[in-house]
Formats: C-alpha cells, structure tokens, sequence
C-alpha cells in the first residue's frame, strides 16, 4: 500500500500509463505549469506526447478524435468541466458516434478528463458537474472516481479501454489523501463499490456526495439507523445489478449528487429503480441533489447547493420514521 | 501527372460521376436510398486531382457532399453504394449513409455531416503520424461554407503550431446551400485567410484535374518533407443543387454563371486535353466503360445485399461491450 | 378556426409576433431560402432583421446574446437540432446563465428553434433528440409542441417570454395539419395538455409520441383499457401537477418519449412520481423511450429505435395485466 | 486626448491600480474575497485609453481579468467591490464575482470567464445598435490567448459581413497563464489577422494610455460613422501572475523581460508625461487622492454590506418564473 493524494493518484495513472504505452499522449493547456497534473512530463516524454497547446478546445478535441482513430490513445484534460461545451459538437457528435457511423471501422480511445471546481466560489461558468447530460449521450463511457484508489486504478483502466471514456474529478477530492494497492492497480469500468454496508437505507451517492453520506451513516448509526453507501464510480456502464441489490435489501432509496436535479444521474437511478426495484420499495424515493439554479459565486449562497451530511441524514431519516433526534455536525 | 496518372485521374473521375448518376437514379425512381443525399457532380476535378497526390497510407477526412472523397481515394464503390441504401454490407453496416462514407483501408476516416468539425480531425490525423513515427500526411476536405466556423480556425492554427503535414482542401463551389459566399465571407479569398496561420494558400482552377492535382502534389511533399501545412482553395462548381430533395434545380442561380460552369465540365475538359494530347479515343472509351462497369456491379452487389437485422441495430457501438463489469460489487 | 400545417405554423407564429415587434429578429442560416419557415422574411422585413447568416452557430448564438441583453428578442433557427452542439457553450454558459451571474441586470429573451430529424435517414449526427441534456441546465425554458395549435400557440408565447426558450421541434410534425384558433393563439408555457382521457394507465407522452400514445389510446379502448394520454408540452417549467392528478387516478405509469433513455425526460419524469406519487403507483413505471444507441441511418434500423403506438400498447397492457389480444396496426 | 480627458485617463488608471491593490491585500489577508482573482495590474492603459474612446451609452463586454473593464467604463466602485466579497449589495448580487463583473448602467454588458465567448456578444450589441436605429458601438476585450478560438474567427467575420460598428481589442499582455503567445500562433502579429476578415487591424502600444485612445477612437468612429470594425492589439503586460493563488509570481518568466515592462509601468509613464507637459504636481496628487479615497470608500461599503440571504440563491434566474403557469391543464 501507498499512501497519496487523489491529485497525485491522476498524476500517477497518467504515468505508469504513458511509460507503458507509446501511444499515450496529453492533451492539456498549460498542461507543463506546475500547478498541473501534468507537470514535468514533457521532460520524460518529449514535447510531441505532450503538446503545447493553444486554446482551442473545438480544435484539439477533434485532433484527439483524428489521432485516436489513427492509433493513439489521447488523454484531453479540459481543467475544467465547462470549458466541454466549447468542445460539445466534437465529443457528442463525434466522439461518441463515430465508432457506430463508421460501422465500427476505428475506435476512438480517448480519455476525457475534467475537473469539477464546483464549491470553489468560481461561479456559474466554471463551476457544473456535467455528467448528466453526456449520460443521454450513448457511446460514452462516464466515471467519476471519489478515492486516490479509485482515481488511479479508474484512470489507467479509461486510458486503457478502447472506447471514449470522460472522467470527472470533483475538484474538492484532489487534495485528499487515501491508501492505493502497490503494483499496476486497475479498477474495472462498469463496477460499484459498496463504500458501506447498511441494511435500513440505500444511499447511492456520486462524487463528493460519497465522504458526505458516509459521515451522515456514521452519524445515524449512532442512533440505529444503517445506511449502505453505493459508489457506482462508474456512471456509465451503471452497476445497477449492485443498486437493486441493495434496495431489495434495505426497502428504501436515497440519491445523492451535487449536480442539478432535472434529468439528473439522480433521476436515472430513480428511474431504474421505479421500473426494475418496484416491488423492493417501501418508501418513495428521495433525492438530495442540487436545486435548479447555477452554482452562484458567493461562498454564503453556493454552500446550499450541493449534497450535505444533514441533507442526506434527514433525507434518510425521513424515509424510516423519525428516530431520535439528530446531532450530525 | 504522367499518362499512367492521367488515365487514373480520368478512370476516378467517371467512377464518381457514374456512381452519383446511379444514385441520383435509384432516389428518383424511390429504389432504396433514404436520407439527404448531396451530389459533387462538378467537382470530380478538384477531388480527384487532391487525392491522387496521396499515397495509399494517407489520410483524407470529408464532409457531408461525401461520395466522391472516398471513390477519389481507391475505396471499392460496391460497400459504398451498398452504404447509400442502408444495406449491412454497406461500408459502415449501414450506419452512415450518404453523409458519412468511409474507409479506413484505403485511409479514409470518414465523412461528417457537421461543417467544419473534420478539419481538426484531419490535423489530429497528422498529428498520430508524426508521433508514431511514420510521413504520412492528411488531407481535409471541406465546403466554402465551413470557412466562417471555429473549427476552420482552430484547425488551421493548430497544424501551422504544430508544423504537421496536412493539406487542407476547400472546394470552393460558391455556394453553401443557397447562400453565395461572397455574402458571407468579406475576405479576398479563402486562401488569402492562410497568411493569418503562416501558412501558404493558393487558389487553384478547380476544373483544371491537372492543376489541383500539382498545387495539392506540392502541398503534400511540403508536409511529408516536414514543412508544415498548406491551405489548397480549389475554384469549382457543383451542378446539381444542395440536395437531391425532389424539385431542387439551380433556377435560382443566374443563369450565365450556371452556363458558365457547364461549358467547363472537369471531365470534359480533361477528356478533350488527353484526346488533344494525343491519347487514343479508344483508350478513353474503355477507361469509361471500365468505370461505368464497376458501377453497374456495385449498385447490382448493392441492391442484393441483405437489410441489416434488427439485433444490428447495438452493433458497433462499444468496442468493449458495457457489460464487461463483473457481478462482484465491492471495495 | 383555420386550418394549417404545423409548418405553417411556425411561419405563422413567427410572422404574427414580427409584425408585433420590431424588437424580433431572425438568425438562421439560408433562412431566406424556399425550404425555410421564414422564406419571404426578408422582403417584408428588411436585410437587418433577417441578416444574412454564415455558417457560425457559436457566432450568431453569441450575437444573439448580445443582442438579446440590449433590447433585441432574436429567433435563432439551428435548423437541425444537432448543430446546437456547435454552440452550446453560448447555450449553456451564456444564454442560460447570463442573467443569474449579473445578477438580474439583463435578460436573455432568445427562441432557440430547433428541429428534430430523427425518423427521417439522416443518421446519428442529424438525428438527436437533446432536449434532455439542456432540461438538466437552468436558465433555460423547453417545449416540445406536437400539434399545429401548440406549434403556433406556444412559438409566440417563447417569443414574448424574457427568459431563453429551447423550441424543440420533431420535423415528422411539420407535416401534420390541424385547427387553430383564429385570432391571437396563445399557448402558455409551463401547462400540460390531457390529450385523452382515461382512467386505466397514464401515458406521458411527448414530441411525435403523442400521436403514437393517441394511437395506442384508441386501439385499447376497443379492449376496454382507457389510457389518459398526457403532453406536457413544455418540459421546463414542467407541469407536474398534472402528472401527478394522473396518476393518483390511475395508478399507472407509461412515459413515451423518442429520446434516449440513460438520464432523458422520461427518468426525470418517473423519479418526480417515485418521489412525490409513490403512494398512488400500483405498478413500476414503464419507459418507452429510445434505446441508448445512436440513430442508425439504414431506415431498417432507425425504425426499431422510437416508440410506436405498438410498443406503447404494450406497455401499458403488462401493467394493467394482460387483457385480450392486441391488434394495432 | 484634451487636458480633462488626460485627467479623467490618469484617475481611472489609479482607480483601476488602487483598487486591485485593495483586492489583493483583502485576498492575502483572507478577509472574504473568495475564488479567482484575476489582476490587470501593468495593462491599465490599454483598457482606459479604450473605454475613454468610447461614449456613455457604448457598450462593452469583457473577460476573467474582468476588474479594470467596468472602472473604466465608470461603473461605481461600492457594488464591485461588494461583488468580489460576494455580498448581496454586489453589482451582480454575488452571483457573479471576480470573472464575472457588469454594470449594465454604464454599458458593461459583463465579463465572461470563457475565453472568446464575450467577442461575438459585443458583436451582437452592435448588431442591435444597428437594428434599433442607434448609433451605439459596442468593444470587445480579450486575452490574447483568445486569438485562436473559434468564437474571435465567427465574431470578427460577422462583424464584417455585417458590417458593424466592433471594435475588438486584444490585451495582449504575451501569455495565456503560463503559455507564451509565440508558442501558440504562428501568424506575426494578431492585428495581422483582421486581413482574413477585410477589416483594418493596428498594433498600438499598449503601455501608452494617449497611443491607445488615439486608436480605438479612429476605430470608434470608423464604426459609429458605418466603416465597420477594427482590431486593435494593445501589446502590454500584467505584472501579477496568472491569477492571485497564492505563491504565484513571475519567476518563470525571463528576469529582463519582466524588468523591461515593469520600466514601462502605464501608470508611471503617463504621470511623467503629463508632469512635462507642465500639468502641476498638486493636480495630479489631487487625481491620485480621490481614486484612492474612492477605493477606500469602495472597501469599507463592501466589508459593511450583508451577505445575502439564503433565499437569495433562487433570485435572479428567471425574467418571468417558473410557475407562471395556471394550474388548469386540457387542450
Ligand atoms: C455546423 C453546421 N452548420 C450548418 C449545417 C447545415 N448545412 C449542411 S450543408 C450546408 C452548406 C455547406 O456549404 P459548403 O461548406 O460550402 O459545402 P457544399 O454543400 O457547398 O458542398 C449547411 C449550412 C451543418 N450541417 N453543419
Ligand atoms: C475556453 C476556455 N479555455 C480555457 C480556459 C482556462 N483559462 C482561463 S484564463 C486562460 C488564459 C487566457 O489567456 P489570455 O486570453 O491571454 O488572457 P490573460 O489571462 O492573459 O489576460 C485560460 C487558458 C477558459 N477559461 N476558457
Ligand atoms: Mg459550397
Ligand atoms: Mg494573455
């Protein structure tokens, strides 16, 4: 086991990666400044694996489209998520479509990486946790790791998967450290963790909403209330077989994610469960998301957006009865 | 062009010119091609004179007027017309259709429906090429009208930043859709927009096979020799109006410029240089009627090939299917 | 009462609320040409009202924006409702938000029109459906008409709105003919229309599913299944009381949508009732939604992607049990 | 400039200068300035020999390094301030922030923290202008690192097309973040773009606040007056680092190349210019004491404001609301 940050984690996969596989390249503004993930690797790896790189989203994510059916396998880094939308036409009508235009012909092995600086009091245009809407998109893989163990082993796993694969790292986890497995750690695509077990309720929560339902368990556990925390990491493919699983256990089903609520990945699971777990609920569903507004700037407003202990624990609480009072910090 | 070159040249200009007649027929009489279909009856010249300057291996991106990138480029037209009616054995399984043609055996990465967004594609392309180490070379195909977007922009910059070997091929026919450039676009020209990357740009009769195939031949020994990128303006015509959506003639067009174009039919033009030349009328007539042949083979391969099966329908999606995640679920 | 196209339509909502104020503007690329709704435009409206167009969808969006936050109400016509893709940043992180981020000092009152080609071979670039991707963005109201009353009704309603509206518009429709009210139509955003009573299964349904569902409809009540066909029309605001009023009747959920399913309207749908109408459900909730895989060109293919009246009857059979043999055309 | 305006330039400067300063001291005291801050320290001129060019009612629309645009235009101080503190009294009620900032009152229509996306905005200002019969012009500020977006290529083609009254003003101050601007354009200059678009494109010094006013003014009028648009590329400098996050400084830079700008201090420069052009010391002391009292009243209004309440962080989202709707539903 090592110990180290979940920044260090991306920086680490990227690594072992592009030391393995000559065909690994970055794609990344200002991807040689020491503030990035990236930082030093044009010395070990040369300036064509790690171009410089003008600000050209719509540009360079389809150079990465031409390149990965070409042969390489390109990780674009957009820094932040919204800067995506500049790029939008090229990763939905191209990069997840092409493989299925072209008959399967080429694949398109690209990794996405985008950093979520939500609760960063940057405002709206920098601040959206936009995997809602590449969800609706087929042909994209979606993962959103939420431990240095999952960010390592998720991202050499993406580099390595032959399809497109975005990847969205709240920033708010970068700096968090954990314990990850020596040796070429993979975690597969498409597998949820059980980040707790519970028997009461069934809280699947995404990115940061995973520390902040684990610490609303252990806040209700003190009080008998047993919530099970399902990491799916994997948005797409979704482990639903591991959600369902759960809510036939526990009868009840809370969802918590910091982005936005309308056709949320909230919404989806939801769905699912309305449709496959029916007969598994006792309870309707709740879902502790972000309201319909954009993140605001101000630290005082954007501090009620997103997916709290307390938010999640009186969700939870709410769908058992009213146990004992709550004292969640 | 030597005369081996020239008989190539004339060979793929009537593979295009007879494919598109063919298809243009099965739409009119409703025998099996769906969808928008976009004629490049015209502009044999200015695609058949860029992709001849190519070597197998190299790469070409289109657009959506997309049957003639590939044909120029060596693709079999059997998979291709098979394609246009949406049959399995179409070259993309019948996924694509007329907008997105392609084959990747012959180097082509396919045709976009999107304006513009294949001409980073085509930079990308490049780009794979230098890192691993091989000279091939791009070529992005692309309308007048997707001289205005971002992407042309980017693209371009791009290459000339990186110094890769791409050429980037306008087929400038006048027009995007019923719009006239010269409304759209205040520049001289669109190759004079190539002095805002460093890069030349040159303006090339794109009737004249020979021409573009020269402009476009020093374009590419400049990017495969590492002298970076080249924007290629090839002045041409389309004779057929946008799409083939019934009723659609060129009556809004002033009648003289549409006259005009006519009388400068790239094959004809090329078909009267090589007689004038020397080249004997019969060896033109079997070269045509090799390629009218071929064409007649495809459309008959085509309209025998099966519909794709239902379960067709999630083929091609994933390279690795979604349902590769084993059943444990734990940390 | 007049009768007239759903095509004829738009025109007509279009010309109405020019002719009303000259503050309406028109973007749309070859928009003076035969083909085009606003065909004519141009002579009764001069050169700057209906400007020429290059093909620069982030430009003109942006333009649009502009002009919008200074006294303008641009109609932006994409044409094909893929091609917002290439402007989506302006979309998202402009349109959408402009007004929240400055506080409220300017508004955004832009239609977006967009029509939907799916159904029509122009394969998976020309083919979307993306209402769902933008329904999980804020700032941004979204209609789906399916009649040519809702299609004239609803445009001059999105016209004189202060907020950006997203008109999605399912180009199978333009076709269709229908009565409209003489006089000045108007369709208020944000209300549902009960297309058919019923009191057996609730079918939402919407964009070209409605005709679909009303198909559906038709067929089992011969059965004597009486399905109440629900067009929520605008999507956001979404009219969730009557939804709700549905199925507290019924019981019974169907959602019929040609989007992808992963995430789209009918999840956001379903998880409204998993939460606030779990109580009346009797039976899960049925999706009829497109499947997550790209519109293929090959008609063969494309056909198996939306829903059909037959699909919809099927699903709504399974969950009332299964009553005598089914016979839709 | 006439003698008030080279008073009215050197208080905006200071307005500008000063303020900043307060900004960074509240930032580096951790008093409540959260977030991005973008400092325009070093590139005052450029932006105050712009807005001084341009009337009242002239709009403008910016980007992240967004504080300097609006005091020039001369927007209050108070509410920007507020806004950086997030507080409810903020121009943009604290839900815009430091990238963020527009007072429409003056005709700062906001800044954007997506680079080049404010360029076709300010285009669409002008475009508005036009069709409500004024003769408003509208000036778009960008980083030179937006010359190779998309939106500055559509931006600056429809102004030209359309021909409207932009003026489009590069800061160039070298870098994006840490990337030199020669690493990532190849052409010669910016200015030397606006040739793809047929519109005049200038260099002008971007240190001297007279040199730049002298060239948006030719352009302002040029545009008010129906001549179109033009770019001007200001060559300047910030002397902060990309943003304030904290241990950042210029130590990446070349040593002589911060030296030589820093000599060239827009601030300095102008003040000794105007000293030899025999304006009195007092005068200018007096300039200088009421930009920064203004500061200081700025702060001090931001510290006491509240900061918003939670029902606050649903205002301001919607011109008409959502429930508008009435509740009855039939066809
Ligand atoms: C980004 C984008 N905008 C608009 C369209 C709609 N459209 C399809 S073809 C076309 C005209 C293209 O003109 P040009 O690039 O000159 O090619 P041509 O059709 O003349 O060969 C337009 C506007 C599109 N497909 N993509
Ligand atoms: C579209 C987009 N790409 C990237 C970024 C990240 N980013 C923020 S500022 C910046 C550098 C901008 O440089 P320039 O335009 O020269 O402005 P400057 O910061 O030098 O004033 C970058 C890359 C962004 N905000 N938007
Ligand atoms: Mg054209
Ligand atoms: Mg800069």
């Amino acid at each position: 086991m090592r110990t180290m940050s979940y920044r260090e984690a991306l920086r680490e996969a990227m690594l072992e990666e592009m030391r393995r596989d000559p065909a690994v390249v970055v794609f990344c503004e200002d991807g040689r400044f020491w503030t990035m993930p990236t930082n030093g690797f044009v010395d070990e790896f040369g300036p064509d694996r790690v171009p410089v790189m003008p600000i050209s989203e719509e540009g360079f994510t389809g150079a990465a489209i031409g390149a990965a059916m070409t042969g390489l396998r390109p990780i674009v880094d957009y820094t932040i998520a919204n800067l995506m939308y500049v790029a939008w036409d090229q990763i939905v009508n191209h990069a997840a479509k092409n493989r299925y235009l072209f008959g399967g012909q080429a694949s398109v092995p690209i990794v996405f990486r985008a950093a979520m600086k939500y609760a960063n009091a940057t405002a709206a245009q920098h601040s959206d946790r936009p995997y809602p809407q590449l969800m609706n998109v087929p042909g994209l893989k979606i993962v959103v790791p939420t431990t240095p163990a999952d960010a390592l082993g998720l991202l050499k796993s993406a580099i390595r998967d032959d399809d497109p694969v975005v990847f969205f790292e709240p920033l708010r986890l970068w700096g968090v450290k954990g314990e990850v497995p020596d040796g070429d750690h993979l975690v597969p695509l498409g597998k949820a963790a059980i980040a707790r077990e519970g028997r009461d309720v069934t809280v699947v929560a995404i990115g940061d909403a995973v520390p902040a339902a684990l610490k609303a368990a252990a806040e209700l556990a003190r009080q008998g209330v047993e919530l099970e925390v399902i990491d799916p990491r994997t948005l797409v493919p979704l482990d639903k077989g591991a959600i369902l699983a759960s809510v036939d256990k526990t009868g009840r089903l809370v969802i918590a994610d910091p982005a936005h609520k309308t056709c949320g990945a909230a919404a989806e699971i939801a769905a699912i469960v309305a449709e496959d777990g029916f007969s598994s609920l006792r309870a309707p569903i709740a879902r502790v998301v972000a309201p319909d507004v954009h993140p605001p700037f101000s630290p005082a407003l954007e501090r009620l957006m997103y997916p709290t202990p307390e938010r999640i624990a009186a969700a939870a609480t709410a769908l058992v009865g009213s146990p004992k009072e709550l004292a969640v910090p | 062009m030597n005369r081996e070159q020239d008989l190539e040249a004339l060979r793929r200009m009537l593979r295009i010119r007879r494919f598109e007649e063919a298809a243009m027929d099965i739409v009119r009489k409703g025998q099996g091609i769906a969808g928008s279909v976009h004629i490049c009856i015209g502009q044999e010249a200015a695609i058949v004179g860029s992709c001849l300057a190519l070597r197998d291996d190299d790469y070409i991106v289109g657009y959506h007027r997309s049957h003639g990138h590939p044909i120029a480029k060596g693709a079999p037209l059997g998979p291709l017309m098979a394609e246009l009616m949406g049959r399995r054995t179409g070259v993309c399984h019948g996924k694509g259709g007329s907008m997105h043609l392609a084959d990747f055996g012959v180097g082509s990465l396919g045709e976009t429906a999107i304006i513009g967004a294949g001409i980073p594609q085509a930079v990308g392309a490049a780009y794979s090429a230098r890192v691993r180490g091989t000279d091939q070379v791009a070529l992005a195909f692309f309308g007048d009208g997707a001289a205005n977007i971002g992407s042309f922009h980017e693209g371009l910059n791009l290459a000339s930043v990186w110094g890769l070997g791409v050429v980037f091929v306008c087929e400038n026919n006048l027009y995007a859709m019923s719009t006239a450039l010269a409304d759209t676009m205040a520049s001289e020209s669109i190759a004079a927009r190539a002095a805002a990357y460093r890069m030349p740009g040159v303006v090339v009769d794109g009737q004249d096979v020979a021409a573009v195939f020269d402009a476009v031949d020093a374009a590419v020994e400049r990017g495969r020799s590492g002298g970076g990128p080249t924007l290629v303006e090839a002045r041409t015509y389309r004779y057929r109006d946008h799409a083939e959506y019934g009723n659609m003639d060129l009556s809004h067009r002033p009648p003289d410029e549409v006259e005009h174009w006519r009388s400068r039919d790239p094959v004809e033009l090329f078909r009267a240089r090589l007689l004038a030349d020397g080249v004997a009328e019969d060896q033109l007539a079997a070269v045509a009627e090799s390629a009218a042949g071929e064409v007649r083979a495809a459309v008959a391969f085509a309209k025998r090939s099966p519909q794709p099966a239902p379960e067709e329908l999630f083929e091609d999606l994933w390279a690795t299917p979604l349902d590769a995640a084993p059943a444990e679920a734990s940390r």
